[in-house]
């Protein structure tokens, strides 16, 4: 079976990959790009852990192609902090105890971060709604929606 | 012998706040390792072959095809196992089937369940190892089916286990029985407390299987050595279990497996035991190549443990004041496909909250075609507590008293006997209960349409074999080694706090980590709410055996008795009154010279924690229900626990939010729905509906603490108690909200509106 | 002699005997002793019990003292999610 | 299996009609993606529609729509123009799963993945969408309620895609909506589904309407004795009870992991009558 050559910017960072044809954008990245912060849940699109922004879009990486993302600019979990400082959402999510085991948190930091890129002043219900494709099974989502409000805060320098 | 720590008062630096989790950064940032996150040079992908079936005999595997596949380096089979006798072995402490354990890891005579694993491959890609198992062929006869509990205990259901005959039944039956094991407990005469009741409620239950749902799917990495030695990563609430399980299965001396638990992506009580880690070590031994198995979320549903669906039947009298004089409960309990529903710790948990004279509780354990149940969050508890909430809700209605109030004139309060056992200790339901009633929320106004209900519930809470050890580096920083797995809610947090607070000295100079199964001794579980509990007993034995060392160093450095050295804020101070005078030394002071004044200093514990204190909580819960869709909104609620002590409060309330909303999603939509083929439709979390955020309010809290006497800061264990109530509370405020008292969870849509269809049909 | 009660749900292993008085030092002597006495009650013993000892549980407790006074309740043991 | 790109129509045509039935388009792919992982899709060829301009546009013209195929929700969402001119057609992509799935997901993939339950696709019907359609015969039109036969099955031909819908232009109060029910609040498949759009005269007389079911039978129903309840009325509540009543009893529905028969027949009529409200409200706002 021919591979498919892919370049694409991930993170800012030009890459190359040989993917199959059926292989998911999560697996080039988790796999041939050992970026392993994107996590699978359900390989469905049910459950959002493996979210990424590509070209400004929030998506679920296990349902797009690999190939798909040829000149793509593709944003995850581990561009999220700069150098030494986390963005504002990593920092309230440890302050707020918004995660648990974990496995959620970057996908729901990707979602959290587009939200905010699209809206600076959501409103808890905003924020319930547009958070809905991420499942957690530890918080009870209390403590996310309150990092998220608190991060949106600061960031409009309130 | 066993440890117990007495609990002291004493005034808090640093247990009580709120420091962030040592791991947290690395959360954040995707840095943080989980199961599927491990990777060898040369690894292999292993997958399973699964039984579409819910029953079928095995009459014949042909792996010949899938043997030659290029690619496919092993496959493994019944055969490769070893049959193992019917009779419970110790792993560690506990005690396990392990006839039922490599049955259920890997089919021998027959599959019982629809997902049950039949074969498994090792191959160079994920894509060559499905196109190995589609190669597999397995003839199957297959059987009759059964997956409703009541129609499995009925005579001539068909057979799981054709040799299985009910335990716990005098004489032995004649016959053999899907009812694996009939329970009962009880005390006083309960025909003489109805006879004095005024008021019997008695009502029949349904509720159906629910899955833990971690977002983790189970995910294992396996090297197998030529020389015998093996190297498993794998996502665990218990290392050392998974380490004994794995050594029984394949034979193997427990010292040649070292097992490195990875961060757990969730578990909630079903990652307790093995699924794929001996098939992936098996398979690694046959192909001499590291392996890695993951699961499917679609296996995840299939195969691994959900909770038990069960039938219950409650009957309650009390007197026309409200005193009950009368309990009793039938609970039958779905095992799955082998024997071990959580229907014991049911049957204890469904009525002690209350100080009863007469009690009976009747539970069976019985087999049926679904994968074997495994421990949910306070096994069982939350199922049989749905039936008898629900009723005492009900008789405190029909009394015209405060359900809270009722609850209080049958409280269980310290000194209560149990009809399981031991009488209470100092306990918290009082408390709990009279904290619910002021709570704002509990007097707060209602809608149309709108009901508030609310429930109790208790968990024993556990201890039990623990280890850790406590290591003073050179510069006076401390690495604290746990052996119990910090399974989500921050517990190595909780354990630094705890040592930080014996020694005096700042929470960020200690660094706590997970050690493997070669660095400690062995270590039951994280589960059963044990490890602030018993880890943190651990930690506090490790912390005196430290400063014990430091008062010893700093007496011999500043030549003066050991008595006249007393350890206070993190420095060797002098004890003060006659007794030398000395210069204070501190910790970092004494680790530097530790070295050269007799070497490093360290404490280690390794103890059988007891004395485990008991939990309760109460649940407020405001509901909206649509008459017109059957559906229920969840507007308002509120979660009051006694956690004895609150190491640090914001991942206890992060327990307390997390557990309701299970407990929530348990109520309302979590279901598992097999056809009449048996096999399960809706093995995806599509179908399969966990709660979404924009599907639940904020959740209050109110953290009660009473201490638990038997630890040194009092704690309880906490992370159990909040998936009891909300059943139950949940179906009494739909009862307060539309007049229909509902029996069977979950509360979905179509079965909310055809109660209220039928309802208004009757009164025509 | 120390007052041993059985958990209800053993009774068929015992022939109905839910109280006893047994002279043990520990629980290992007092599981062993069980066992000679009621030998269907020892897959059980070993299979998970727990003991409360004069009000508190110990699961896995064998060297557990049992004193000549002591009151001595035999449980189903605990474990959890 | 083979990945192709094309930049035109014509060469997608090409690519799908010279691959003997073993290609399938690939547009959001969020259906077609589980497919293929679970084995129920095997296809040798993806032909993948997104490079292609009129597969992307939205074009307004004189209050008209022409909307490719494979623009996604979150594009059609976004465009605060067609969002005000047919909101009932955006209540309806709004629900197609979550932010990520609408992101990709494409409102042409809604329609061809051909569920019963698709959530964009009873609004459509009730606009009067057309559906254009191009093969290697050329371009043809259809009605959206014509366009799908049965679960899993459409009209299209080998070879043939769906390019892009066309919407008429507004009469003056018009206004539509589409709800449906699900047990939670997001992420699930619609177990009833219902779509007005209705137009009043200058009086508040309603004086023509389309209404349509989803999740109720083997296809999204277009349902005349439904919208004749609310024609000739002021949508009061007689004629919401009408309404209900006449869309309750067009459901053919099944009992599956999702609704009972019973469940479903009661809430058409429920989300119907709920849904003409909401549209009977946006109609009278509406110039």
């Amino acid at each position: 079976m021919a591979l498919n050559h892919v370049s694409a910017t991930v993170n800012g960072d030009r890459v190359e990959f040989l993917c199959e044809t059926g292989h998911t954008l999560l697996e080039a990245l988790r796999d041939e790009l050992r970026l392993t912060g994107t996590k699978e849940g359900c390989g469905t699109g049910d459950c959002g852990a493996c979210s990424v922004i590509v070209d400004g879009r929030l998506l679920c990486s296990c349902l797009m192609l690999a190939v798909e993302a040829e000149g793509k600019s593709i944003q995850t979990i581990e561009g999220m902090a700069t150098g030494e400082s986390l963005h504002p959402l990593q920092r309230k999510f440890i302050e707020h105890a918004a995660l648990q085991c974990g496995i959620c948190t970057p996908g729901i930091l990707i979602a959290a971060r587009s939200l905010l890129e699209r809206n600076q002043n959501p409103t808890e219900s905003e924020v319930r709604y547009w958070l809905a494709g991420n499942l957690c099974r530890c918080t009870g989502y209390h403590k996310i929606v309150e990092a998220v409000l608190d991060a949106a805060r600061e960031m409009r320098g309130g | 012998m066993s440890t117990m720590l007495k609990y002291q008062e004493k005034e808090l630096k640093i247990v009580g706040t709120r420091p962030l989790r040592p791991d947290g950064v690395d959360k954040v940032t995707g840095r943080a390792r989980f199961g599927a996150d491990y990777n060898l040079p040369g690894q292999l992908i292993g997958k399973v072959l699964r039984s579409p079936h819910a029953h079928a005999r095995i009459k014949a595997i042909d792996t010949s095809a899938a043997r030659v596949l290029p690619g496919v380096k092993a496959v493994v089979t019944r055969d490769d196992f070893a049959e193992m006798p019917d009779e419970y072995a110790a792993v560690g402490e506990m005690m396990i089937n392990f006839r039922d354990v490599t049955r259920n890891m890997m089919a021998r005579e027959k599959a019982l369940y629809d997902g049950h694993p039949v074969a498994a491959v090792a191959a160079t890609s994920e894509s060559v190892a499905r196109e190995a198992l589609a190669l597999i062929k397995v003839e199957y006869e297959v059987l009759p089916h059964v997956i409703d509990v009541v129609e499995a205990m009925q005579p001539g259901a068909p057979l799981l286990h054709e040799d299985q005959y009910t335990l716990g039944v005098k004489p032995k039956p004649d016959h053999p029985s899907n009812v694996a094991k009939r329970l009962e407990f009880g005390r006083g005469d309960v025909v003489a407390g109805f006879k004095e009741a005024d008021l019997i409620v008695e009502r029949e239950f349904n509720t159906k299987p629910v899955h833990q749902g971690y977002i983790e799917p189970q995910a294992c990495l396996a090297s197998y050595s030529e020389d015998g030695q093996a190297e498993l990563w794998t996502s665990t609430q218990g290392h050392f279990v998974f380490r004994a399980q794995c050594a029984k299965v394949l034979q193997m001396d427990v010292s040649k497996i070292r097992v490195t638990p990875t961060e757990i992506g969730g578990g909630f009580g079903g990652k307790n035991n093995i699924y794929n880690e001996a098939l992936a070590i098996a398979l690694s031994r046959k192909s001499h190549r590291p392996v890695k198995m993951v699961m499917t979320r679609e296996e995840v549903f299939r195969a691994t443990g959900p909770t038990s669906g069960a039938n219950v039947k409650v009957r309650i009298g009390c007197t026309r004041d409200g005193k009950i004089t009368a309990a009793e409960a039938e609970l039958n309990f779905q095992a799955g496909a082998f024997p071990g529903s959580p229907v014991a710790q049911a049957s204890m948990c469904a009525f002690t909250r209350y100080d009863l004279a007469n009690v009976r509780v009747v539970g069976n354990d019985v087999t049926v075609n679904r994968p074997k149940v495994a421990a949910y969050r306070a096994p069982g508890a939350p199922i049989a507590v749905f039936g008898v909430e629900s009723v005492i809700d009900e008789m405190a209605k029909k009394l015209g008293i405060d359900p809270i109030e009722f609850r209080l004139k049958n409280a269980a309060r310290e000194g209560t006997q149990t009809y399981y056992g031991p009488k209470l200790g100092p306990i918290g339901y009082v408390q709990t209960l009279e904290q619910a009633r002021a709570h704002p929320h509990y007097s707060a106004p209602l809608g149309p349409n709108q009901g508030r209900g609310i429930a109790t519930g208790f968990w024993f809470n556990i201890g039990n074999e623990t280890t850790c050890s406590l290591n003073l580096q050179e510069d006076g920083s401390l690495t604290l080694v746990l052996g119990t797995v910090d399974v989500a809610g921050g517990s190595r947090a909780a354990m630094a706090m705890m040592v930080a607070e014996e020694l005096g000295i700042d929470y960020e100079s200690v660094s706590a980590i997970v050690g493997d199964t070669s660095t400690l001794g062995f270590n039951f579980l994280t589960a059963g709410s044990r490890s602030t509990f018993a880890s943190g007993m651990a930690c506090v034995i490790a912390s005196r055996q430290v400063i014990e060392k430091l008062r010893q160093r700093a007496a011999k450095i500043r030549e003066v008795p050991l008595e006249a050295v007393a350890w206070k804020d993190g420095h060797a101070r002098p004890a003060g009154g006659d007794v030398a005078q000395f210069a204070p030394m501190s910790l970092a002071e004494i680790a530097k010279m530790a070295g050269k004044t007799g070497g490093a200093i360290a404490g280690h514990a390794e103890i059988n924690a007891q004395g485990a204190g008991p939990g309760f909580g109460v649940h407020i819960v405001d509901v909206e229900v649509d008459r017109q869709t059957g559906s229920i909104s969840i507007l308002r609620y509120t979660v009051v626990q006694d956690v004895g002590k609150a190491i640090h409060p914001a991942y206890v309330e992060g327990q307390l939010q997390g557990g309701a909303v299970q407990g929530i999603g348990w109520a309302l939509n979590e279901e598992y729905v097999y056809g009449d083929d048996g096999v399960l439709q809706n093995p995806g979390f599509l179908d399969y509906r966990v709660p979404v955020a924009s599907d639940v309010p904020f959740i209050d809290t109110v953290i009660v603490e009473v201490p638990n006497p038997n630890h040194p800061y009092g704690v309880r264990g906490c992370g159990e108690v909040p998936i009891i109530a909300p059943m139950a509370a949940i179906a009494n405020a739909v009862e307060n909200a539309i007049g229909l008292r509902l029996c069977e969870q979950p509360l979905s849509p179509p079965r909310v509106l055809k109660a209220i269809d039928d309802a208004a049909a009757a009164k025509g | 002699m120390a007052r041993i009660t059985l958990s209800s749900s053993l009774a068929p292993f015992t022939d109905g005997v839910l109280d006893l008085e047994l002279e043990v030092g520990n629980v290992r002597q007092l599981f062993q002793a069980l066992g000679e006495r009621y030998p269907e009650l020892r897959a059980h013993l070993e299979a998970g019990l727990a003991v409360a000892i004069d009000g508190e549980i110990y699961q896995d407790a064998l060297l557990q003292p049992i004193a000549h006074d002591s009151d001595v309740i035999l449980i189903t043991k605990i474990a959890g999610g | 299996m083979r990945y192709e790109a094309p930049k035109t129509l014509e060469e997608a045509i090409a690519l799908l009609s010279g691959a003997n039935g073993q290609a399938r388009v690939l547009a959001g792919g969020t259906d077609l993606l589980i497919q293929m992982r679970s084995g129920r899709a095997d296809p040798g060829l993806l032909v993948d529609i997104k490079a292609i301009p009129e597969m992307k546009s939205i074009v307004a013209d004189a209050g008209s729509y022409r909307i490719g195929a494979a623009v996604t929700c979150m594009e059609l969402i976004e465009n605060e123009a067609f969002a005000q001119g047919w909101p009932g057609i955006v209540d309806g992509v709004s629900l197609i799963g979550s932010i990520q799935v609408k992101g990709r997901a494409t409102i042409g993939g809604n329609l061809c993945n051909a569920s019963p339950a698709a959530d964009s696709v009873p609004a459509l019907i009730a606009a009067g969408a057309v559906v254009c359609i191009v093969g290697p015969q050329g371009r043809r039109e259809a009605l959206v309620e014509e366009f799908v036969s049965g679960p899993g099955k459409t009209s299209l031909a080998n070879g043939e895609l769906v390019a892009s819908f066309l919407l008429p232009r507004r009469a003056p109060h018009s206004g539509d909506a589409y709800l449906r029910f699900t047990p939670r609040t997001e992420m699930d498949i619609a177990v009833v589904g219902a779509a007005v759009n209705l137009t009043l005269d200058d009086k508040g007389i309603c004086s023509r309407a389309r209404v349509s079911l989803g999740a109720v039978a083997a296809r999204a129903l277009l349902v005349p004795e439904a919208a004749a309840a609310l024609i000739g009325t002021r949508v009061d509540e007689a004629a919401l009870e009408r309404l209900a009543a006449a869309a309750s009893a067009a459901c053919r529905p099944i009992d599956d992991k999702r609704g009972t028969k019973d469940f479903r027949i009661k809430v058409a009529g429920v989300m119907a009558r709920r849904a003409a409200g909401i549209a009977t409200e946006r109609a009278r706002r509406r110039n």
